[in-house]
């Protein structure tokens, strides 16, 4: 007798995604919801969106959600959790909106140990305002702001999140994943789950960073972008957890 | 039951959140309102309410959008320059329809301008120094009593609107200390708040969001907030009037010059000059109609101002043209003394030049 | 009663806590009263000057441009405000720090020599007390025992053993101006 | 025995699950969907173990696996 | 000579700024506007100047601080929510006496809005966003052809005034294409600026700054600003008239939406109405004479604009009651059409309400 | 023959600080006026001042000097050294204005390598608005606004500066020192020349952290406000260079 | 001359650049002309359409309410377009995706299976020329012969490889419409 | 033979300058400046060595040394 061994997570809204084809905001949004409904958190879910192509998310998950204004997202989820100590908050960012304008409220939030959970997309680009380049753009890589590709001497070098994040002593748990293999969409699950266990368990600030693509942006068919974030990207992003206490 | 103290105003401001019940203080410090959050760093904890030192003004208003998700009442204060940097995030409040007061305790400008007193941030407070079609009711202190007052008042009008408040008080108001009697307790009244995002137990999922992508869309929430703009001037308009009755001159002020104004009004009588003072308290709305009143019941009108002319714009507006608008005013921190004033009422009664497109030209012209 | 005074010196002198003194004072007497104080940029070291205004009617400008009384500190705010005082007002100088100024015979002029005073008293802290005990002796916008009262809510317990160090300091004041 | 369903109507035709299934039991299809898209779709061989790999990296949810 | 083209409204803003010696931008991507930093990562270094993306808006006009105080011209773009940010950096800019331009391609608000056109920042730019007393030069294009010579004229003005000018556009001009006259060279006069610091060599130190501690100094800054301001009130105005000589009923409009009126106007002559349009090029200075002149002419007024009523404001000071002032606006995106603003002026000229305080109330029942 | 073996450098001007007594700001400015001199950079040099205490630097310094907004002073600097690289630009910096406030600009400073080098004032605290938190308050510390002192649980955990931006590939230069002993004089003006020489000789982004003392709002003695830095601040801050390239 | 025409489609079936080819065609024969587009909020995927006006005389609103003409790509903007188009307008539709609307008997409808032309020439990208060359064959707003000559200005030299592939289909579109 | 000279007006009495001293020749004056700061002042006992320390802790560089 068959039965169902994999189907949309309850967390899931029933909107089709305004993502592009191949566009991995969609699995990261699935496990997420996963997550949401193993550790039975839908009720007291209260989820950050930020600007960026995943503005929509609202639409996609089934839990209360905010939208933030761009890079705020972990303002935002301060003023929630301080307020509700007893609810289960994150906030799912770009690199543009967490790296570039939310910078301080990324560090700021991560010193304080705030505790929530943070979903870091890095797909090395603004997806939703025309592929510029991103503070985690590659050096050499080309966007539409640095057509002839990122030079050093004129935008400076990728940051790092993870590593930068890392030197903080408020984080609890600080993983970069690549949902881009088997095995890698196996660790991006486990590495939400265990972010948001840490939140449940009060310890303080954590954050997922998830290498993602922009088959769009980056005017590659979804295959090969998958392809060269584990060829390329983790080159120079290594994979693994970072902080763990 | 109430009992008489000596409180500065800045103080006046926490006591009058804690008692209407704000649970969350978010902010940064900048001079002159440290007292707000210092006062917020203990007496907060001890209300059992949140108490956060935000790493900037930007993160503050985005804390207090969060938090005000929650339907808890919550708040931020800052001076001037902090103010201009939370104007995309009081734009989202306002978008998003969630209640938050934002008190500004103003100083000199533009730039990093100084820590004295100033009024000339009335355009930002009323006319929306961020983008898009909203407005924030704003409310003008005068005294530490109306610090405290108007502050509880903000939260009410705030919840009951679902629109960002703003307190414009200025740094005279804040850092002094004057007699005050405080209420044991004060009636506020906390509606349900269905719409909070607060973990979607026992019911459907909410959303909080500003972002309407399709044009209609978005025109229908302008007009909703345009159908609570106009609830507010039916129903929030707020002023007090002295001695205007006969009055052939009646000066227009607000907050501390609206002080400086009631001894100049008692000066003018002294030496038998009709002079009275209206005062309006809730600036948007701003009391158009009694001001209009005025006009058409032929008194003149002087405004005063700790800046080079900008509620005076609201007065013409109000009188359209009915009666002659004269204005005062003094900027970067210097303090317009009674009896300056008290020279412009004697001129501006013997006929004297009265401005009538004072906020584009120099206080001085105006004035001479 | 109505009386304006502008209490100025240098960060550090204690003017504000000297204005709180007796805006509390006047609060247990049941007048009104407005402080307000005008600082330096700095923490320290700047100037530093406040207002205040004891009344039994309704305070209207929280601020003086002609007051009825200058306390001066030292020098350079004596400098600063001598000019603004009104006709036959009331100057008290620290004397220490100070000279009698030449041009305002109208007045009454009183000079205390409050740094030595409290050196005398074996802390220098309590300067601002000493020339606030003259002036309310003199001017009686409170009573004595009023500041004395005031002084016991203002200084937290734990404070409480300066109480007489700062009492001896407002009558030696009062002392001096009597 | 086990088998998978693919929701044409959400499907964008990424060809992600026709690369990351082992058995290569996925194809694109020749036809398109309503918004337009050429969707894939499943080789009823026999072959499917069930691994859900196709499922899991569907960006849009729109593969259902039965066991 | 001139070359006549297809650009870009985006487009022609950097082709304008780069001509007008523009050698510095400094911006964040935002739509509908990112094809100005797109363009400028490319043909800024070609021009021999610098292009930064900044991490945010509030770094881009700061850079823009920086970058001015060295003399060279230089400018940042954003639209409604990133200029929201710039606001305090605005007030610096303005307090400290530096020339530099700053667009804003308008979109829908409040709060994220949506990405459509909107004109509902008209306030935020000419009333001042920021704290203090500042004003900002506002120039509002209506083509793609002044898209580009507006923003080229903006840095002779901002040079002129030593005072930031706003190009105030808006998603339509930044998106659409149109025909265009692309001058080889155009007319540009830059002034010496011995203030600016670029090293101290063979000169005293320069400084340039906003922090005026004493209230007296502070307020010597304001008056000297105020005075510029004044200066152009006197020789910046500027506006376009499209056949208002021997109207009954004026259109007022800017941007985008003046050119719908234009279009209003040849369809209401056709229906024998005499309809004309106003324009206002310049926002701040306002035209308010040539407007006062109109309406003491005895012509009826129109305002129409993509927002709840915000210029409508300057148009009812400008004729302070001498003549009836209608407003017609739409907003999130929604833009009026020709025929909706004909039924407006056909029932204007009908006797048809007319507003007398539109700006507090919805388009609605303005519109009615 | 006497000869005066130690002035006032040229490059500091003749007007009094604003200081409060005992305050190393004052300390700081005269070492940069020193290397200044030393490296005969006046006359193309353009100083960034903060907000805070030292807001007043333009009165102090001999050369062109630009008053920032709140925590902006490196993008500003940035503005100003990419109009004119020939130019020397430095930023002075206090731990609110560079760590709170600031962090995206000092962040993004340093990854883009951005020739310019910034001397920042860790006090550990706000001393200009009255003695409240810093990012660099260290826990357990009393300050206005933690009167019960900082409580990680309530404000975090305090913000290591040269750690952080050290994960960064931008800088050239990162160090730690503290002006409070002869050695540690010395080493602070070095640290200072060094930082001011990567920039001539454009290596990037350098960034100098002073353990500082504000006597004020520490409500010590300057003396014992040294021996404080010496014996506390120097264990949770470590002395010494983070970054060297 | 004065013809306003809105195409529509959805993102990545090159609706913009058909408008702009259709734009730069009629500078090249000196008209007056407007590009204005719509994106939906997602780089691809959503919906796309622009409006473009071509005229003789100057062009006021950039926009138009009442098309002469629609171009729809599929059948999801035919629907959102179909009744804004003028009295006795026309419509050209990509038969491959759309169906012929029932309630516009006053247009002339120009049926046109891009898609399945596209994919016979090779290459689905270039449904769009086929629309193309079949509404400038049939409405004139410029002739054939300057879209041929603005292709060659608009894509980039290392593009004009695709030139004839190009033409090919504008061609196919335009007997189509003949 | 080296000594050094204080600006007592610039001078802040903040007595950093007496405890660095090695050879303790500086003491804090009785009097005041007419800021209102007790300053410091050299002790002339021929024991400076010109070591400069108090010059470069001098937060007010009040202090010049001579050798
Ligand atoms: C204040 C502000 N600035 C800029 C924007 C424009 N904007 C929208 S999304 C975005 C960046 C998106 O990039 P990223 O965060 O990397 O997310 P992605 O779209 O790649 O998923 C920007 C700059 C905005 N909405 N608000
Ligand atoms: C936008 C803005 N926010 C806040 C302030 C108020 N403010 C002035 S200085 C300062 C902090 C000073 O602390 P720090 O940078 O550590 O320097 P210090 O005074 O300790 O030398 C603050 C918050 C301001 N001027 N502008
Ligand atoms: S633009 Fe890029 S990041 Fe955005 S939805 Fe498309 S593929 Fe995903
Ligand atoms: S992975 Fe999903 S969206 Fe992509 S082709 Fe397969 S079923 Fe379609
Ligand atoms: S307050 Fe502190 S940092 Fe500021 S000058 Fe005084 S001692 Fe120095
Ligand atoms: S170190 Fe300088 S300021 Fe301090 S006491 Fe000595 S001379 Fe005076």
């Amino acid at each position: 007798m068959t039965q169902k061994v994999f189907e949309r997570p309850r967390a899931l809204s029933e909107n089709t995604f305004s993502y592009c084809a191949g566009c991995l905001h969609g699995v990261v949004h699935r496990l997420i919801a996963e997550v949401i409904d193993e550790l039975d958190l839908m009720e007291r879910t209260v989820g950050i969106c930020p600007v960026g192509c995943s503005v929509f998310m609202y639409d996609y998950m089934e839990c209360d959600m905010i939208e933030a204004s761009h890079g705020r997202a972990p303002a935002v989820a301060t003023g929630v959790k301080r307020i509700l100590p007893g609810s289960f908050v994150f906030a799912y960012q770009g690199d543009g909106d967490l790296a570039a304008i939310g910078t301080a409220e990324t560090i700021h939030s991560a010193a304080r140990g705030e505790n929530i959970s943070v979903v870091f997309i890095n797909n090395g680009t603004y997806g939703m305002t025309g592929g510029q380049m991103a503070p985690t753009t590659l050096v050499g890589a080309k966007t539409t702001t640095c057509p002839e590709g990122r030079d050093p001497a004129i935008a400076g070098y990728p940051i790092k999140v993870c590593e930068l994040l890392s030197s903080l002593d408020g984080p609890s748990y600080i993983a970069r994943v690549a949902p881009v293999s088997a095995g890698g969409l196996a660790k991006t699950k486990a590495a939400i789950k265990k972010a948001f266990q840490k939140q449940l368990d009060g310890k303080g600030f954590s954050l997922v960073e998830v290498l993602s693509n922009c088959p769009t942006q980056w005017n590659m068919s979804p295959i090969d972008s998958l392809k060269w974030i584990e060829e390329t990207a983790t080159k120079h992003y290594p994979l693994g957890e970072f902080v763990d206490r | 039951m109430a009992t008489k103290t000596l409180m500065k105003g800045n103080e006046a401001i926490v006591k009058g959140a804690i008692a209407a019940g704000c649970r969350g203080f978010f902010g940064y410090p900048i001079t002159p309102q440290n007292e707000i959050p210092e006062y917020m760093s203990s007496l907060m904890p001890k209300a059992g309410g949140v108490f956060v030192q935000a790493e900037s003004e930007v993160a503050s208003i985005n804390m207090v959008y969060g938090a005000a998700c929650t339907g808890t009442r919550v708040m931020t204060t800052s001076s001037s320059p902090g103010i201009s940097l939370m104007q995309e995030g009081i734009s989202y409040i306002a978008g998003a329809e969630l209640p938050a007061v934002i008190v500004n305790v103003q100083r000199g400008g533009p730039g990093l301008g100084n820590i004295a007193v100033g009024q000339a941030d009335y355009f930002q407070a009323v006319k929306g120094g961020g983008h898009g079609d909203y407005k924030l009711l704003t409310l003008a202190p005068w005294s530490v009593s109306e610090c405290y007052h108007l502050t509880a008042l903000a939260f009410d009008l705030a919840d009951k609107y679902r629109n960002p408040v703003m307190v414009l008080a200025d740094a005279i108001l804040g850092q002094m200390i004057e007699t005050i009697e405080v209420p044991d307790k004060i009636e506020t009244y906390i509606p349900p708040k269905p719409w909070a995002t607060t973990g979607r137990k026992n019911r459907d999922k909410n959303i909080i969001n500003s972002l309407w992508i399709v044009p209609q869309v978005l025109e229908e929430l302008n007009l909703k907030l345009q159908a609570k703009y106009a609830l507010m001037i039916e129903h929030e308009v707020r002023y007090d009037e002295y001695k205007v009755e006969d009055a052939d001159l009646v000066l227009v002020a607000y907050g501390t010059t609206s002080r400086l104004c009631k001894t100049v009004v008692d000066m003018a009588r002294k030496e038998g000059l009709n002079v009275g003072l209206f005062r309006p308290i809730s600036l948007f709305p701003f009391p158009s109609i009694p001001l209009e009143g005025l006009a058409e019941r032929g008194k003149k009108l002087l405004v005063v101002e700790m800046s080079h002319g900008q509620m005076v714009e609201d007065v013409r507006l109000s009188v359209n043209g009915k009666t002659s608008v004269g204005f005062y005013g003094r900027s970067g921190g210097m303090v317009p003394t009674p009896s300056e004033i008290l020279n412009q009422v004697r001129d501006t009664l013997n006929g004297g030049s009265s401005c009538s497109c004072c906020c584009r030209t120099r206080s001085e012209e105006v004035s001479r | 009663m109505h009386q304006e005074i502008i209490m100025a010196g240098s960060g550090g002198q204690g003017v504000m806590v000297m204005g709180q003194l007796l805006a509390h004072a006047a609060v247990i007497e049941d007048k009104n009263v407005v402080w307000f104080p005008s600082y330096g940029p700095e923490s320290r070291g700047g100037s530093a000057d406040c207002t205040v205004i004891v009344s039994t009617d309704q305070i209207g400008s929280p601020m003086t441009e002609n007051p009825d009384t200058l306390i001066a500190m030292n020098q350079i705010p004596l400098n600063k405000f001598v000019a603004s005082v009104k006709r036959e007002g009331v100057i008290v100088i620290n004397s220490s720090l100070a000279e009698v100024p030449k041009d305002r015979s109208d007045c009454r002029i009183i000079s205390v020599p409050a740094n030595d005073i409290a050196v005398e008293l074996g802390n220098l802290k309590i300067a601002n007390m000493v020339m606030l005990g003259a002036f309310v002796e003199l001017l009686r916008p409170v009573k004595l025992e009023s500041v004395f009262l005031a002084l016991r809510n203002v200084l937290p317990p734990h404070r409480h053993n300066l109480l007489p160090l700062n009492e001896q300091a407002l009558k030696r004041g009062a002392e001096l101006a009597g | 025995m086990a088998l998978i369903t693919i929701n044409k109507e959400l499907c964008k035709g990424c060809e992600l699950c026709v690369h990351f299934c082992p058995k290569k039991v996925i194809k694109m299809s020749d036809g398109f969907n309503a918004k337009g898209y050429q969707y894939s779709s499943y080789i009823e061989n026999g072959e499917c173990t069930g691994c859900a790999l196709c499922a899991k990296i569907c960006p849009d949810v729109a593969i259902e696996v039965w066991r």
